[in-house]
């Protein structure tokens, strides 16, 4: 029945439920509603608008990171790069050449789009895990650059706070922190916008085709390298912009962002998510992003300094719980949090018809396109990025996942262990 | 002549860590095709391993006891990451190479949350902490130790390769899996082996790395991890000899440039990986069928 | 129509599926392997012999049940159905490039028993003479000559070969022939094969598959001698065509 | 670049349906150039050697535009990786690959797509994570805004190119099908999809990998008839195919391949009665 409803479904429904969501974030900082246990203070105090823009912010990034990994199957270990440029570009003008912002975040802009497509053209021409090493390497080279390349320009490790004058008031300030969540909002807004509007298009079809079967796509007639280029540039474009909305939201540009932990930290917020799928990622980040912050916070706090140190040193670690929660994501929850529903729908079904075939699984599947991407691990990975072959089938392999990596190994050839 | 030995010298001794580190990742990827960005965790775990021994005792004593202790932690996290962690998700290789990032991350922090951010200074023995005159150079003892390890290191592994079954097994699983296994050979034994192997080799680089700087952080491992990447890649992954003279390489190629200029070392490893990677296109793509 | 064979089959494959890559290979394959002799497995291109060979050893997953030696081994990994002591020497022969010859070899001893290095040089002395060369540097033949070597180092209880004289010159194809035919003495034999003089010289049941099924069980010196039948299963020319042929006269 | 544009320019070899096909094959004997036009696709003296052993030796043939031309042998004889150097997957070490008079042998692949090649793979190789709609509008918007005009973010799938894929979709019966993810079809059916996203790009020269590799008995008839009609709207079909039944029925000539080199090429019953293709195959005499 499931499946019926959602083809039914109108077009219109879904437009909805984003502009009530759109305006709901949108009303955030008018509220004075009260979260125990979940914020600190009233929604409209600044440390939660702090919290919630920065988590808008990483929503964003991830959806940009997620045009590359999700949609179009490349696996970029240099993302957090853009972000450092969008964010250290617009500093240093501010700073020390005395720009002023928006001139100063335009030129970062710009050199961040002279650097996707440099960077782009340079990395795709190799594949999978050669162009994972290659981002990670670039990203490598702009964090030591960053750090110890001239500390001068950049503050070195401490980072180096935006200078004051150049900040507009409205932007500046405790009392003004709802215009930085609008901002982070508004940033988010935008990279939801592009990815639709690019996922939509006739290109972006071309990119979903690309993380599906790349020769396939080849024989086609089209040239995947361009495609692959789009997405990057597209990507690294709005991930400088992220980082100019970081820098007014930290007030200073931090060599945080340049670190491999930042991009990994993307990584895992999409797959968190569901690499692929916009509420999911979305969600990732954003639970990403609270957790990272509130943890650290939290660890500060009276319950957890109470407890024996045992449990209290690896609860003080952010990234030690989010590490686990990853794991275990990766684990129990392929396809991350936005399979959730359709698990939970068909547990019921379970409990309702006591048992759930797997064909009646795969009859769903077929049914719903959204609800089927990632109902197992093989419609999310139909090819791996970082691998040369396919694995060696053992028994325990469910029919699906064959499907997606025999074919992979066959079709590019490459079949070391048949 | 002395600036030449002792940039030759550093660049060895840096190259010997990162050929500790790329070995046990090329040798993994090599057989099992996962790349393991836990990796620089097992590095750390060892370093932290060994500096808590040393931390307890002292001396040369306290060295020779951290030495198995540290080899030991890599190489148990190692094996236990691959019978917990990689080998249920086998039908899953994305998933394999992503939870190893989140191990990844997650180790560090521990490692983190018990001994803190700081780093922790390790006190050489005596004997260690001078200098060795070579040609007028002077250079620190420790990285004469490093280059010892890494060469012992690549003579035991090559000599476990060549000479005994389980090199037999692994060479072998390194051009078809599903012969070896058909041949009545328990490959995934062999996968645990090898796991453990690169996490001995890990947690001994996590020792060495100590020493060579002096002191050990939660993060050491992990910006270790990036270099060694860089030297599997060009190292043709899988290739024992090929990292060799990769870490070779990179670690002289880095030390030079940052000879030139302060900046140039890192930069220029990354030009170098860039360069070789692009004229070596073929390659990565696999082989032709 | 057939002989019965005097022992308990060794092997019995029955209602075998095998999906992959969404295709199905196997559409429900049922034969038996005799305790003794060489059974062929026979079919044209493509129809599910390598498939079917493959999920014995359990490197397909697969639907159905295998019994060997009245023992179920589908469940089992496949290095375990290896040491019940099921000899595997696949259709690319995959004899390891890089190892040397003695070292292919060496890979396939195991612990508990005898190796029969003797036997495996006696039937093909140019290993002994390439010991030290590596595998990959080998002709064809010798490759295949190799990859038998290796499962005849044990002593095995079934053999699956798979067109072991496929791309070797006739003179390999021969030696390789005879090798089998003398082996076969001893151990029973599932063997693939397309070339029909090599089935004729050795083989005495045969088993046909066509399109992932089975179509035809049988003496296999009565198949090859029915010219209509052999080629109407396996060879060049369909029956349609001597319709269309006839009829256009 | 479209099947129809060359049904007109080729009206002898697009109006005869295949059976009356042959005969004029016969008529033609076995050199198309003889016809008087360039040959649709020709390979010269093809050769792709792996570690110095040729898996393609010296191949040499060229199918008159309109012609279905199929390629049999035993397994490993070279004839996939015929395909992959005429698609461009692979390179040749030495020979020329002319598609429709133009030397495309050192095209990239998506290149030699422009000069009008379309090819299927022996595994079925769709986008299983989009709708079979999905999968064949972008096949028919790749062949309507051309390789650069497919990067016009601004461009939604237009259409020209819903009309063709319809179309297509139409022609192979899977209309029905059409907001089913790919992945989830049946093997029979990713098969016809196949076809469709052929259809969909228009291709004049096709390759088809063993269209029938998989299928079941009852599935094949409904295929070949398809592949049949796509051949007499006027393509020129290069066809791998096991199934012996379907290439006697199908084809106009066989090429044969033997460890890498050609055996025969000819009319079928030429060389169904050839003592050198039953060796061949049957591997007799020993």
């Amino acid at each position: 029945m499931n499946h019926v409803r959602s083809l039914m479904r109108p077009a219109g429904r879904r437009a909805a439920a984003v502009l009530l969501a759109a305006a709901a974030l949108y009303a955030v900082p008018y509220s004075t509603l009260r979260l125990p246990g979940v914020f600190d203070g009233p929604l409209d105090s600044p440390g939660v608008l702090q919290l919630l823009a920065v988590c808008l912010l990483f929503a964003g990034l991830a959806l940009s990171y997620d045009l590359l990994f999700g949609h179009t199957g490349i696996m970029s270990f240099g993302h957090g790069l853009f972000v450092t440029g969008g964010m250290y570009v617009t500093t240093i003008l501010v700073n020390h050449a005395g720009y002023g912002l928006v001139p100063a975040a335009l030129a970062g802009l710009g050199v961040g789009l002279a650097a996707a497509l440099v960077l782009g053209s340079v990395a795709l021409r190799v594949d999978g895990i050669g162009f994972a090493m290659v981002t990670l390497a670039f990203g490598q080279a702009v964090s030591l650059l960053v750090v110890s390349g001239s500390p001068a320009l950049t503050g070195g490790e401490q980072g180096q706070t935006l200078n004051a004058g150049a900040v507009p008031a409205a932007l500046s300030g405790v009392r003004n922190t709802a215009n930085l969540y609008w901002l982070a909002l508004g940033y988010l807004a935008v990279c939801a916008a592009v990815l639709w509007w690019l996922t939509t298009s006739v290109p972006g079809r071309v990119m979903r085709a690309v993380k599906e079967n790349e020769r396939r796509v080849e024989v086609l007639g089209l040239n995947p390298y361009l495609f692959k280029l789009l997405a990057f540039v597209v990507a690294g474009l709005l991930a400088t912009g992220g980082g100019v909305v970081y820098l007014l939201l930290l007030g200073g540009a931090t060599p945080v962002v340049a670190g491999s932990d930042f991009t990994l930290g993307l990584l895992v917020m999409v797959v968190l998510g569901g690499a692929g799928r916009r509420w999911g990622v979305v969600a990732g980040a954003v639970l990403y992003a609270y957790a990272d912050q509130s943890l650290t916070r939290l660890s500060g706090s009276a319950s957890v300094a109470a407890l024996p140190g045992a449990l209290r040193g690896p609860l003080q670690q952010p990234l030690f719980l989010l590490g686990v929660c990853f794991v275990a994501v990766v684990f129990f929850l392929p396809g991350g949090l936005a399979t959730l529903p359709a698990r939970l729908r068909a547990s019921k079904t379970r409990v309702g018809h006591g048992v759930r075939t797997r064909n009646g699984r795969r009859a769903q599947r077929a049914g719903s396109r959204h609800s089927g991407l990632s109902a197992d691990a093989s419609a999310t990975q139909p090819r791996s990025p970082i691998r040369r072959s396919a694995p060696q089938a053992g028994p325990n392999v469910l029919p699906g996942h064959n499907a997606a990596s025999s074919t992979g190994a066959a079709e590019e050839g490459v079949t070391p262990h048949g | 002549m002395s600036t030449l030995i002792l940039l030759t010298a550093t660049g060895l001794g840096l190259a010997a860590l990162y050929f500790l580190v790329a070995s046990g990742l090329s040798l993994i990827f090599g057989l099992m095709d996962v790349l393991n960005f836990a990796h620089g965790a097992f590095v750390a775990v060892g370093g932290y391993a060994a500096w808590t021994v040393a931390d307890h005792v002292a001396g040369t004593l306290g060295l020779a006891l951290a030495l198995p202790v540290a080899v030991a932690a890599g190489a148990a996290l190692a094996a236990l990451t691959e019978l917990l962690i990689i080998r249920p998700l086998y039908a899953r290789p994305l998933d394999q190479v992503l939870a190893t990032v989140g191990l990844g991350l997650a180790i560090p922090a521990l490692l983190q949350a018990v001994w803190g951010a700081d780093p922790r200074t390790w006190t050489l023995p005596a004997w260690l902490a001078g200098t060795l005159d070579v040609l007028g150079a002077r250079i620190p003892t420790v990285r004469f130790v490093l280059i010892a390890a890494a060469l012992a290191l690549l003579g035991a592994l090559q000599l476990l390769l060549t000479r005994t079954r389980a090199g037999l097994i692994v060479r072998a699983g390194v051009e078809n899996r599903e012969m070896v296994a058909a041949l009545g050979v328990d490959v995934h034994r062999a996968f645990t082996g090898v796991f453990a192997l690169g996490g001995a080799a890990a947690g001994l680089a996590g020792l060495l790395d100590g020493l060579y700087q002096g002191s050990i952080s939660p993060g050491d491992g992990t910006s270790l991890l990036i270099f060694a990447f860089v030297v599997v890649v060009l190292g043709r992954m899988g290739s024992l000899t090929g990292t060799a003279v990769a870490a070779a390489a990179v670690g002289l190629v880095q030390q030079f440039a940052n000879y030139l200029s302060a900046d140039l070392g890192d930069e220029s490893v990354v030009i170098l990986l860039a360069a070789v990677l692009l004229l070596r296109r073929r390659d990565l793509k696999g082989r032709p069928a | 129509m057939r002989e019965v064979p005097a022992a308990e089959p060794i092997l019995r494959v029955s209602d075998l599926t095998v999906t992959l890559g969404g295709s199905a290979i196997l559409r429900g394959v049922t034969f038996d392997v005799a305790a003794t002799g060489v059974t062929a497995l026979l079919g044209r291109n493509g129809v599910g012999k390598t498939t079917t060979v493959k999920s014995v050893l359990g490197l397909h997953p697969a639907g159905g049940a295998i019994r060997f030696a009245g023992r179920d081994i589908k469940t089992l990994a496949t290095h375990r159905i290896a040491r019940l002591g099921i000899g595997y020497v696949p259709e690319d022969r995959a004899v390891f490039a890089a190892l040397t010859v003695e070292e292919n070899l060496r890979l396939a001893e195991t612990a508990r028993r005898p190796h029969r290095y003797d036997l495996v040089y006696e039937l093909f002395p140019v290993l002994r003479e390439r010991a030290r060369q590596r595998a990959g540097t080998l002709s064809g033949g010798e490759q295949q000559m190799l990859a038998l070597g290796r499962v005849l180092l044990g002593p095995s209880r079934l053999l699956l070969i798979d067109e072991p004289t496929k791309g070797l010159s006739p003179k390999y194809a021969g030696q390789v022939a005879a090798a089998l035919k003398l082996v076969a003495r001893e151990v029973p034999i599932l063997l693939v094969e397309q070339n029909l003089a090599v089935v004729r010289r050795m083989a005495r049941d045969a088993v046909v598959l066509d399109m992932g099924r089975v179509v035809h069980v049988g003496d296999a010196r009565a198949l090859l001698a029915d010219p209509d039948l052999t080629n109407r299963l396996l060879g060049v020319s369909g029956p349609r065509t001597r319709d269309v042929n006839g009829s256009a006269r | 670049m479209n099947a129809l544009a060359d049904s007109e320019q080729f009206p002898s070899a697009a109006a005869a349906p295949a059976a009356e096909g042959k005969d004029e094959a016969q008529a033609a004997g076995r050199a198309p150039s003889e016809r008087g036009v360039a040959p649709a696709l020709a390979v010269e003296e093809l050769t792709w050697r792996i570690g110095g052993r040729a898996i393609v030796d010296g191949v040499a043939f060229a199918a008159a535009p309109g012609e279905l031309l199929a390629v049999i042998g035993p397994n490993g004889a070279g004839k996939t990786s015929l395909f992959n150097l005429i698609s461009g997957l692979t390179r040749p070490d030495s020979g020329r690959i002319l598609l429709g008079g133009r030397d495309v042998t050192r095209l990239a692949p998506h290149r030699r797509v422009r000069h009008g090649l379309g090819r299927t793979f022996q595994t079925s190789s769709v986008f299983p994570g989009l709708t079979v709609a999905e999968n064949v509008q972008l096949a028919a918007q790749a062949a309507v805004s051309g390789p650069i005009g497919a990067l016009a973010v601004w461009r939604r799938i237009g259409g020209p190119a819903r009309d063709r894929a319809a179309d297509a979709l139409e022609r192979t019966r899977l209309a029905h099908r059409a907001r089913a993810l790919a992945g989830a079809l049946s093997h029979g059916e990713k098969r016809k999809l196949e076809l469709a996203i052929l259809l969909a790009a228009g291709p004049s020269v096709i390759l088809l990998d063993e269209p029938m590799a998989g299928m079941a008995v009852e599935e094949v008839p409904d295929l070949s008839e398809l592949i049949r009609q796509v051949h007499r709207d006027g393509a020129t079909i290069l066809m791998v195919e096991h199934h012996i039944e379907v290439v006697l029925g199908l084809a106009e000539r066989i090429a044969v391949l033997h460890h890498g080199a050609l055996l025969a090429c000819d009319r079928p019953a030429a060389v169904v009665d050839d003592p050198a293709v039953r060796e061949a195959y049957l591997g007799e005499p020993l």
